[in-house]
């Protein structure tokens, strides 16, 4: 068995393989088929101040080799989530990781502040793709300096790992990646859901309640491994690799683009013990490839023609 | 629940475009219940990329069996699986129906179309409780009504081509109307329409009243949020069809 | 038979299907199986003034619904293109949109001019998505006040139709459709290749010979969608439809997004005679449902909710 | 070149994970010459996405063969076709291999592997120009070995199960070596590193080879420019494998 631990900004994880938030509810859901504690680690469904009932429906659509989801942030609540999930959360021998959403900064250190005092949360990750009230509705995420004053603000308030989450829905996800390193953030989580679309023809109607929606699974693969290469290219920092990994194999890819560690999301739907499986895969992998320690693997790209992501000849 | 390859023994029809498919799971024969259902992988590989939600429609020793209206592509490809294929089955998920529920002596079974597919169990489940259990079934037309393994059936067809010309609801209002029952409960299954309807005739006739719900589902078993169901109550607030149904009294939800 | 045909700044389209840019050679390669004149419009491979010979193998990658290319704008030049392909067009009852790429604002101009005094040449649209050697390889088309100048410099040139093909790989699209329309494009074709990345994990080498590539078909006819109903919500001239559509119901969410005509572009390779099925097919819904004149499906959408791509709570 | 739907007639093993699949194409089998090939949709849907392309293995009346190795989703897709499927068929495709060339009297078949699926049709296209036929095989091991349907064949395995121990070039060097041929042409058809190797024997013994390659294809009609093949001579230039191959003059390309 290669080692498979290591450490993400002073953090034990057993693998390289976390599932992604969103896509494990707050890790009680899976335990008949699953055992959490053969993940590297679960990060919650995005925690809010209040509790958010979420969109209408629909919510979700299936799209070739993807899907559309609008669920609108659902979730119970950070206080409902310390007083009813965390006692299990506790128990399982796994890293937890917090994802938290705020349509205001100060709401984002307001949450951070509750979960700070827990027992249990092992570190952050911090969901920028949400609407900024303040800015009329526009995502954070998809303005840098939005996305730096986050994590400026956030960095102070704990010691434990603060990951930021980027949306692909930029032009050049280096820059926001560079941001997060310049104002401490420890890692940076590439990629969020794509934003997508589609439309009922029967009825004229946008399928989903909120007329778009974020597109993940196997369909954004290519594009998450480009956004992870060009950001592990531009930061020391780690890159946690996300989207459309279903398999061990599509894991090794983002590991051989520079990701440090990857999430597993909307395989979770078909298989909840995908991650496992992934986790697994990667091992028997470097058994047969004779490789020690999956560190190793991490950004082992042989890129000879030294093409970048900006100057490639589409 | 739990996630198992299963031997799938054969497809049969059942109706105009409508087919049977029966697999074996010892586990889950034994321990799922009216109104649960099952989360199919159709094929390996990602088209479809979702898991299909079915009700258990019989259940035979070992084997399940589900009832299917081709009307996609999952659906065509379950068609064409072969006994000897293996067939990725999440399951038993939901809530079962309500059946133990002191408050009713008779069960009536109101089906459109494929929502005809959790009743058998059903009626054996009211059977076993001592529940009387009489039942409508509506469809399209004679070819599309499957009313196998059910008995004390009406029946209601769209073009009158068997039993009651009408819909479903109206034949259960009007023998209703004929035939008093006393202590009665509804347990609806079918296309949302339909099921507005009987929520209005039970709420009009005050009778108890179960509608097992449709809609997409991302994951089928609460981790993706996808599957949301409008709570009655001044707030908006939102049950999860796939963990909290499919099956709803009627109070409890804005229909 | 609805009215299927239309002006396109005032050129006369028989319908609104044309094959997109690299997705039809030259219009001369498929003809055994498919009949062009059925088409709404042939647009060429990307002309750029020198010939090119394009990139090493590997090219092409098939990956989930939809495969990557990196084919370096393969061509033959302006001048062979004038003198072996435009012959063969100007027999074919369609129109004939020159696709142009250069790397240089000069060279745009240049080819333009060259084709301008062509007969048989119905239209510009202009690729954008190419390496501005000038600002080391950056691509003209993720700089907004590029676009603009592009379609300043080439406006006055010509009194034909001139698109701009805009990138998806940007933060706000309907930046760029705003650009065009205000230096006198007269349409923006949305979107061209999603940059993505594919990568052999036995070797560990990038699949592809330069490292990323354009992700196109199926897999990104959601993202297209979004992009299309961003474009045609910022801008009242028209947004040409392209990503991922393979059948008519695909091209009819584009139109009721807001696309007034669509481009095939992958489908081609799996069927040449896709754009025609895909043309019958619109015609085929428009009858059906008693819509007199396609025109009346343009941006028909019932987005009842509201909610635009830019506030919506993914 | 048209595009069609063949009724399939069935799928017959050959060797280890090696199949035979016949269709019906009376237009296709008339026109199909020897080294072209057949692009075909395995599956409706985007899974896989892109066509897959075969060599035209052998002809009967209006049925067209194709051999094939199980290596990825598309060919065990294709394994999976039963009589009564139908296959959407775009050929013939490429160009044939050039048979006519009044340089040579023997025709050196070699293939590697899968590399034999072209040479029954080339053999017999051969013989009707009277030219001599002498055929080497090379494959894993004898599991894999399919000499079906070609005449004066000398194998070797790798594995040395069966013929000659060792790789096909090796064989058909030593042959020559032992049996001297006036006026051959060499037509290879088989993996690069094989391919790479009859070139350089070719060279050395000034043996006039033409090389069918294999490679990832967008279109396999020339619209996607996805196939390049660099050619040889000092400016960087590529051919089209679908179009100006598959087959092509050592002499013409990089190799
Ligand atoms: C709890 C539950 C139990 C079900 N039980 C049965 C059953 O016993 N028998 C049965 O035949 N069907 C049942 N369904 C519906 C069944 O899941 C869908 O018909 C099936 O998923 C369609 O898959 P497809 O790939 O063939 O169709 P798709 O290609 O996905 O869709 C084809 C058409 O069907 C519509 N559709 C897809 N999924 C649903 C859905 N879940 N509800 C309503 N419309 C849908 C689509 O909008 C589209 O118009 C059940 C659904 C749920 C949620
Ligand atoms: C002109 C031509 C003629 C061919 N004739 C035959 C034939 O007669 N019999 C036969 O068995 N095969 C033939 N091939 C190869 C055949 O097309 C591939 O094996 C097939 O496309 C694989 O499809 P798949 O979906 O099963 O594999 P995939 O899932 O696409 O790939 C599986 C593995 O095979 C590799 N692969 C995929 N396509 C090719 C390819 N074209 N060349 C080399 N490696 C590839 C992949 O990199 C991967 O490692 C031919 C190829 C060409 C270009
Ligand atoms: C149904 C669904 C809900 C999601 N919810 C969240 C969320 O609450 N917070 C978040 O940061 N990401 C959320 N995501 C995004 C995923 O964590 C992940 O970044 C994305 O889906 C890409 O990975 P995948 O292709 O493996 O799913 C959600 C994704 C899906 C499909
Ligand atoms: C192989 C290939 C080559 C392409 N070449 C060009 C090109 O030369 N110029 C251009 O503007 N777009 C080019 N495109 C982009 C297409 O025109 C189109 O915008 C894109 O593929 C999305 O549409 P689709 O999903 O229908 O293919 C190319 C696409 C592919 C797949
Ligand atoms: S279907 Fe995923 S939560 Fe219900
Ligand atoms: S495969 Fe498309 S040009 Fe050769």
């Amino acid at each position: 068995m290669p080692l498979s631990s290591f450490r993400l900004a002073g953090l034990e994880l057993k693998n390289r393989v976390l599932v992604a938030s969103g896509t494990y509810g707050y890790g009680d859901d899976c335990l008949e088929t699953a055992d959490p504690a053969k993940l590297g680690g679960i990060i919650t469904k995005s925690l809010s101040l209040k509790p958010r009932a979420g969109n209408p429906p629909v919510r979700i659509v299936e799209t070739a080799g993807g899907m559309l989801n609008s669920i609108g942030l659902a979730n119970i609540g950070v206080r409902r989530f310390v007083d009813e999930k965390l006692p299990f959360l506790r128990t399982v021998d796994t890293a937890v990781i917090a994802n938290i959403a705020a349509s205001t900064i100060e709401e984002y250190c307001e949450v951070l502040r509750i979960l700070e005092g827990e027992e249990g949360i092992d570190g952050f990750e911090i969901n920028v793709s949400c609407p900024n009230v303040r800015e009329g509705g526009l995502i954070f995420g998809t303005n840098c300096t939005a996305v730096a004053e986050i994590t400026r603000r956030l960095r102070p308030l704990t010691k434990k790992p603060l990951l930021v989450k980027l949306t692909p829905n930029v032009t050049h996800i280096a820059e926001f990646a560079r941001a997060v390193e310049a104002e401490g953030g420890d890692a940076v989580s590439v990629i969020n859901t794509l934003i997508g679309m589609a439309i009922d023809v029967k009825t004229r109607k946008p399928v989903l309640s909120t007329v778009t929606g974020g597109l993940s699974g196997p369909a954004i693969k290519p594009v998450a491994l480009a956004k992870v290469y060009e950001a592990s290219r531009a930061v020391k920092i780690p890159v946690i690799g996300i989207g459309g990994i279903t398999s061990a194999t599509d894991a090794l890819e983002f590991l051989i683009a520079g990701a440090t560690a990857v999430q597993v999301g909307t395989a979770n739907f078909i298989d909840p013990a995908a991650g496992i499986k992934v986790a697994a895969g990667i091992d028997r992998y470097c058994d047969e490839n004779g490789i020690p320690d999956v560190a190793a693997l991490v950004g082992s790209l042989d890129a000879a023609s030294g093409a970048s992501v900006l100057d490639s000849w589409l | 629940m739990m996630m198992e390859l299963c031997p799938v023994e054969g497809v049969r029809r059942a109706g105009d475009g409508i087919y049977v498919l029966s697999f074996v799971s010892a586990a889950m024969s034994r321990s799922i219940r009216a109104g649960q259902f099952l989360n199919l992988r159709v094929e390996e590989g990602c088209e479809p990329l979702l898991r299909r939600p079915f009700s258990a429609y019989r259940i035979e020793k070992t084997s399940i069996e589900i009832l299917f209206h081709v009307v996609g592509r999952g659906t065509a490809a379950l068609r064409k699986k072969r006994q000897g294929d293996v067939l990725d089955v999440l399951g038993p998920l939901g809530k079962p129906f309500r059946t133990a529920d002191p408050g009713y002596d008779t069960g009536l079974l109101i089906g459109g179309g494929l929502g005809v597919a959790p009743l058998p169990l059903l009626a054996s489940a009211l059977r076993e409780q001592g529940k009387a259990v009489v039942t409508f079934l509506g469809a399209r037309s004679a070819s599309q009504l499957v009313t196998d393994h059910l008995e004390n059936v009406h029946t209601a067809t769209d073009d009158g081509s068997i039993g009651f010309r009408g819909n479903v609801v109206g034949l259960a209002s009007d023998f209703l109307g004929k035939h008093p029952i006393t202590r009665p409960k509804i347990f609806a299954c079918g296309p949302m329409p339909m099921l507005r309807a009987v929520a209005s005739f039970a709420r009009a006739s005050d009778i108890p009243c179960e509608v097992s719900l449709e809609g997409p589902m991302g994951c089928g078993i609460g981790i993706c949020q996808g599957c949301p169901v409008e709570l009655a109550g001044p707030e908006k607030s939102y049950a999860l069809m796939c963990k909290d149904g499919p099956a709803f009294d009627i109070r409890t939800i804005t229909i």
